[in-house]
């Protein structure tokens, strides 16, 4: 077994572990956190389905979170009001359940990143990191004035939505819900990445030329690519939604964009586990960082700078070895 | 590993009998959620500061406080409250700047047993269908200084106003409250991308239109950028506003170009009331600096919660509600008392931006509104 | 006379004020390696863009199989039966050579968005794949990534990948671009083979190996075909002695 | 809606634009000649805004301000190019953007760190102060009618830099042929760092100019990076004649979309609905207009094709 698995078979295993310490030392709060970073996780996993391996920088993948989140909220939001989402041509009613918000969630924010897609895609390089993060800005807009739904303010949902058989207001059984879904990601994200979709989408992001010549269209690889990464990253905006009971146009800001880039890079690019790898380390730094200084922003900033900068490959790389780079 | 502010202070001679009275009382734990990195900063830094003055000065030791940064980030600031209640079990949240961030984060901390004392957003929900008996707001609803100014404005015999705010609820709220006490003629009503910091298109409107009077609620960073733009821009339409665009904080990056405007606020320096020259000079000589609004609500969110401890035992819930109900303080505004939502009812006043010496800073003009109740009350069930 | 696998019909494009080929009708007949030839900027990479779809030319038209593929992408005429090679190797160099060569399966069979079966287990992929490198002697290096193999294996890579294709027609642009003696023979030996099975387009700078190959030679000169014919006719052609041979040829 | 509002509301566009050029006129000389993408050059127009409010409060001197900004973000800027910005030429966007974007954090915190929580003094300076009238009863704002006439001078300078002089050559040659450059005996070392300072000094200038009339404050160089990044993309990355089409658009589109839009609302809807739809609208119209163009040319007005 190489090192890079046995790596992942360790944060896998921790992940799986963590609920048991929290629950044996009484620190639901460390779920709370655990659980943050595992929704992140599975955001980032979704953009490495378009960075990784289809190369595609998308600086509005928070485009995506977002419309998950919104999914999420507007529908708890009727039905904890019990006002229909509409009435005309056919009554559609809100919902506070989880499989059904989270299939809605995964089929707008697909359709969200279709269209996208199918602009943007036509650009490439800095053009397409610009065109993305431009169309994360008009989303942003939108949210902050779509005062039916909360505006700047966001909507807050009162009560966790459910999930048969479940309790989710028990932190360590959402918890549970949220890592099983991340493994599923990782799961599909492996098998994707050895299928023929992989291999040519793979092919399509470093030689684009060639597999032209070989009777494929690159643009239809990155758009399914891209759709199904906007698809996943959805699915994990409802799912903090529901974590944070909350929404906002915050989940649109570029920032955010910004940081699930900054989960793959620090965990390492094109790792099946960088994303994961990333994020928990991301939140980690953020909690213990923001206690020690009000300052943290800059430590965190010289971090990442550092790993740009001489730590290329991320943790991974670093523990595992170097694998193939991403450029 | 926590950033944990210790406010235990030697209990000295002089000290509040009150709290000598109940000397015996448990620890009472507080958590505070304030912003105190990013563009936001300010306002969170001066509340903070104001609290832990109160506190200071009150002498109690058995009062802990464990502050936290929310970024200005409504997720942090929801993660966050989870921390303090799951992890550090506080039994009093309070310190949120941002009506997002308290409306994110208070339905859930309230619904879990917990109380909390808004240091200074009012959001309408809260005080109307969303008020609980857990939320107390010590600062004001978010309408009052609108209102207040829209009366203010009408009895001062301006006729047709020009009202301009940010396109978000607060700043939509804001043009409401404004007009419900304004009562007169609306020349022309103006939403601004929120964050902007070019108007010169809106000044250009201001000039063209025959309003006789300004309204404009935009906070921070857009408030300075405005009122720059506006003085050099030769409109001479006179301008009112809520204090937020002309607080302490402000006043120094905008400097001259705002002597004269009018503005409203439940609080100034030199109100005239029992304690609020020794707040002055005592947080001047501690800090460093004039303390703004923020720093005299901090302060009284601080005083408000001594006097209910000192009175009731805050395991007991009901006891405790009602002890921070009776409201046995002396606050830094004068008179104040909670209405039935939980709101304050208050004078909101006037104040007028001039120029102390080398400072740029409010003096009190009068009241513009007395005994101010928010309208939303009647719409609170508890 | 038969009919030609792969035809031209006068060609045109310009690049602002610059003619880059001017009318230029070429036929590639079945079973031949037809040859063009000519100096640095003389049109050679627009006439292949043109080819095979990546250049859109002004006027003209292209054939493939009496077919008229023109209005056709560079995928499009791929899937037509148009397979190229590259003068700079454009393989995936991450990949190993299994895979690269796997791709152009993919690209033959369709269906590329398949996402949830192993390409491995995909056995007529791989039956294909590796029968491509078995043809080009890269068996062994199956499982070695692009990136360790020699200049020469990739430039045996380069016709592998092409021949998964099972082309109608090669297009091959500089094969023996960089290579030595030694490669450039084995390349040669390669190509004299693939004939059968599909006739070549060749596009070359080495005068040995358009010599050794070529049933027939096109020259372009500034764009035009100045001259077309047989080794020998080309040979003895004088136009072509003066603008492109000189004199020592 | 009057002649002389219309008339007054494109100047404002105008000087918006102008002083968004000077924002976008850095950006796109580094990606042309470096290929580098900056996030960091919005914390550049900060570190200027403060060393021109900290210079001019210390002297009284609006002017010394303006040296300070140029001096300052120049100093910052060749420094980070030093320690940083030098490793990422060669490196991929991805690279290029978490490093700046690790930059914006740094910069933003240190400048709280230093200046504190609270937004900094500047105003214009006296002699700039007020409205001035204009021919046909147009009453505008002198300084911002200066700032109008200083950008176009810096732009016209710009231009003459990159087309007349040798160091220009150097540059226009660097965007077509590193090799090239090198062997032609140019330290190209050297001219990275004035290209990056200057694109800088460019940044801090506007900061400076802008701050005046604005608020001097950690976090003002984000909103005006990313209509910087819009600008350039919809002229053209690399060219500056894009960025000053690009900055003019943009300018144009924001502030005249600001005012005509709600306007445009209330012919067919109720004066309160047109005025929000209308603001929010107006909101996202300039990243509209990116989107339009470069569906209509991928590599903007002048960008160079692929």
């Amino acid at each position: 077994m190489s090192r890079e698995a046995v790596f992942n078979l360790v944060v896998l295993a921790g992940l799986v572990a963590l609920p048991l310490y929290a629950h044996l030392s009484d620190a639901p709060f460390t779920i709370t956190l655990a659980t943050r970073a595992v929704i992140l996780s599975l955001a980032a996993v979704g953009l490495n389905i378009a960075l990784g391996i289809g190369g595609l920088v998308s600086l509005g993948h928070a485009v995506f979170f977002g419309v998950g989140g919104y999914a999420m909220g507007i529908l708890a939001f009727h039905a904890q009001t019990y006002a229909p989402l509409m009435e005309w041509p056919f009554v559609v009613e809100g919902t506070k359940s989880m499989p059904v918000i989270w299939l809605v969630a995964v089929v707008f924010s697909a359709l969200v990143a279709l269209g996208i897609g199918l602009l943007s895609l036509r650009t490439s390089g800095v053009y397409f990191i610009m065109i993305t993060l431009a169309f994360g800005q008009m989303f942003y807009y939108f949210a902050i004035s779509w005062s039916a739904y909360g505006g700047e303010d966001g909507m807050s949902i009162y009560v966790r939505n459910g999930f048969p058989g479940l309790n989710t207001l028990v932190p360590v059984q959402f918890y549970g819900l949220c890592l099983v879904l991340l493994c599923a990601a990782l799961a599909f994200n492996a098998v994707l990445l050895r299928s023929p979709f992989g291999l040519a989408l793979n092919a399509a992001r470093q030689v684009p030329d060639r597999v032209r010549a070989v009777g494929l269209d690159p643009f239809r690889l990155r758009l399914l690519a891209f759709v199904i990464s906007g698809a996943i990253t959805g699915l994990a905006g409802a799912l903090f939604a529901d974590l944070n009971r909350f929404v906002s146009p915050t989940m649109f800001s570029w920032q955010l964009s910004g940081e699930f880039i900054v989960f793959i890079i620090i965990g390492g690019t094109a790792r099946l586990f960088g994303p994961v790898a990333g994020a928990v380390l991301f939140v980690a730094l953020e909690h213990f960082l923001g206690g020690v200084s009000d300052y943290w922003h800059i430590w965190f900033g010289l971090l990442l700078l550092g790993v740009v900068l001489f730590g290329r490959g991320g943790l991974i790389g670093v523990i595992a070895g170097r694998g193939r780079g991403h450029d | 590993m926590n950033f944990k502010t210790l406010a235990k202070t030697v209990a000295m001679g002089g000290a509040v009998c009150a709290a000598l009275a109940t000397a015996a009382a448990a620890e009472v734990k507080v958590g505070m959620i304030t912003t105190l990195s990013g563009g936001g900063a300010g306002l969170g830094i001066d509340v903070r500061d104001g609290f832990l003055l109160a506190l200071e000065q009150s002498g109690r030791d058995d009062i802990e406080v464990v502050i936290e940064d929310d970024q200005r980030k409504p997720d942090v600031a929801v993660q966050l409250a989870d921390k303090l209640v799951q992890s550090e079990k506080v039994d009093v949240l309070t310190g949120i700047i941002w009506s997002n961030l308290a409306m994110a984060v208070v339905p859930s901390v309230t619904a879990q047993g917990k109380f909390y004392l808004s240091p200074n957003a009012g959001p309408s929900q809260l005080a109307g269908r969303g008020c609980h008996p857990n939320y107390f707001n010590v600062a004001w609803q978010n309408d009052a200084y609108h209102e207040a100014a829209g009366a203010y404005a009408a009895a001062d015999g301006s006729k047709k106003a020009f009202v301009l705010a940010p396109n978000y609820p607060a700043g939509q709220d804001a043009i409401t409250g404004f007009k419900r006490g304004f009562g007169g003629e609306i020349a022309a009503e103006v939403y601004t991308k929120l964050g902007q910091t070019d108007y010169a298109a809106e000044i250009a409107q201001i000039r063209a239109s025959d309003a006789d009077i300004l309204y404009y609620f935009l906070p921070g960073g857009m408030g300075i950028s405005f009122m720059k733009q506006y003085s050099g821009s030769g409109a001479e339409v006179p301008v009112i506003g809520p204090a937020f665009s002309f607080d302490q904080g402000i006043l120094g990056a905008i400097g001259d170009a705002a002597l004269g405007v009018k503005n409203t606020a439940h609080w100034s320096k030199d109100l005239d009331v029992p304690g609020n020259a020794e707040f002055v000079a005592s947080f001047s000589e501690k800090y460093g600096r004039l303390p703004s609004i923020y720093a005299a609500q901090g302060f009284d969110t601080a005083l408000l919660l001594v006097s209910a401890t000192a009175a009731a035992d805050v395991t007991d819930a009901d006891a405790f509600r009602a002890a921070l109900k009776a409201a046995d303080f002396q606050s830094v505004r004068g008179a104040f008392k909670f209405a039935d939502n939980h709101h304050p009812i208050q004078t909101i006043y006037m104040r007028e931006v001039i120029k102390e010496g080398d400072v740029v800073t409010n003096r009190l003009v009068g009241p513009a509104a007395e005994d101010y109740a928010d309208p939303y009350g009647v719409d609170c069930k508890m | 006379m038969t009919e030609a696998v792969l035809q031209t019909r006068g060609l045109f494009k310009a690049f602002g004020a610059l003619q880059a080929t001017e009318d230029v009708s070429i036929e590639l007949r079945p079973g031949e390696i037809h040859a063009v030839i000519g100096p640095n900027g003389a049109g050679k990479s627009t006439l292949i863009g043109q080819i095979s779809g990546a250049i859109v030319p002004d006027a003209g038209a292209v054939l493939l199989g009496g077919r008229d593929v023109t209005a056709l992408a560079v995928p499009g005429r791929a899937k037509a039966g148009l397979a190229r090679t590259f003068q700079i190797s454009q393989l995936a160099m991450e990949d190993t050579v299994l895979q690269n060569a796997l791709l152009g399966a993919l690209g033959a069979a369709g269906r590329p968005f398949d996402m949830l079966r192993p390409v491995a287990r995909r056995g007529a992929l791989r039956d294909r794949a590796e029968a491509a490198l078995a043809r080009v002697g890269l068996t062994d290096q199956a499982r070695m990534r692009v990136a360790e193999l020699s200049h020469g294996q990739r430039r045996q890579l380069e016709v592998a990948v092409a021949l998964t294709l099972a082309p109608k027609c090669f297009v091959m642009d500089e094969p023996m671009a960089g290579l030595g003696t030694e490669g450039s023979a084995r390349l040669t030996g390669l190509l004299d083979g693939l004939r059968a099975e599909a006739p070549i387009l060749l596009v070359e700078h080495d005068m040995d190996a358009v010599f050794a190959l070529a049933d027939r030679i096109s020259v372009l000169v500034y764009g035009r075909v100045i001259a077309s014919g047989t080794v020998a006719e080309i040979r003895a052609d004088p136009a072509v002695r003066e603008a492109y041979l000189g004199d020592a040829a | 809606m009057s002649l002389i509002l219309i008339a007054e509301q494109v100047l404002n566009g105008l000087q918006f634009g102008i002083m968004l050029f000077l924002m976008a006129a850095g950006l796109t000389l580094i990606f042309g000649v470096m290929g580098l993408i900056n996030l960091a050059h919005g914390s550049l127009y900060m570190v200027g805004a403060f060393c021109a409010a900290a210079v001019a409060a210390a002297t009284g001197s609006f002017a010394l301000g303006l040296v300070a900004a140029l001096a300052g973000a120049a100093a910052a800027g060749a420094l980070i190019e030093l320690v940083v910005i030098r490793r990422l030429y060669d490196r991929d966007h991805l690279d290029q953007v978490l490093a700046t974007f690790a930059l914006i954090l740094i910069f933003s915190e240190g400048t709280r760190w230093v200046f504190g929580s609270f937004p900094l003094y500047l105003d214009v300076p006296p002699a700039l102060a007020g409205p001035v009238a204009l021919p046909f009863g147009i009453q505008y704002p002198l300084y911002r009618l200066a700032l109008i006439v200083i950008g176009l001078v810096v732009a016209a300078g710009l231009f003459w830099l990159i087309a007349r002089t040798r160091i220009g050559v150097q540059i226009r040659a660097g965007e077509n042929d590193r090799e090239m450059i090198a062997a032609l005996g140019v330290d190209i070392d050297r001219l990275y760092t004035f290209v990056f300072a200057l694109g800088a000094a460019l940044a801090g200038l506007a900061g400076a100019l802008v701050g005046a009339i604005q608020s001097v404050q950690v976090g003002m160089g984000e909103p005006v990076l990313i209509l910087a990044f819009v600008t350039i993309v919809i002229g053209g990355i690399g060219s500056i004649k894009g960025a000053l089409i690009g900055a003019l658009l943009v300018g144009l589109t924001e502030t005249l979309g600001s005012v005509f839009l709600p306007e445009l609302f209330k012919l067919f809807m109720a004066p309160a609905a047109a005025t929000q739809t209308g603001a929010s609208l107006s909101s996202m119209a300039i990243y509209i207009l990116m989107a339009m163009v470069l569906i209509w040319r991928p590599t903007g007005l002048f960008g160079a094709r692929a």
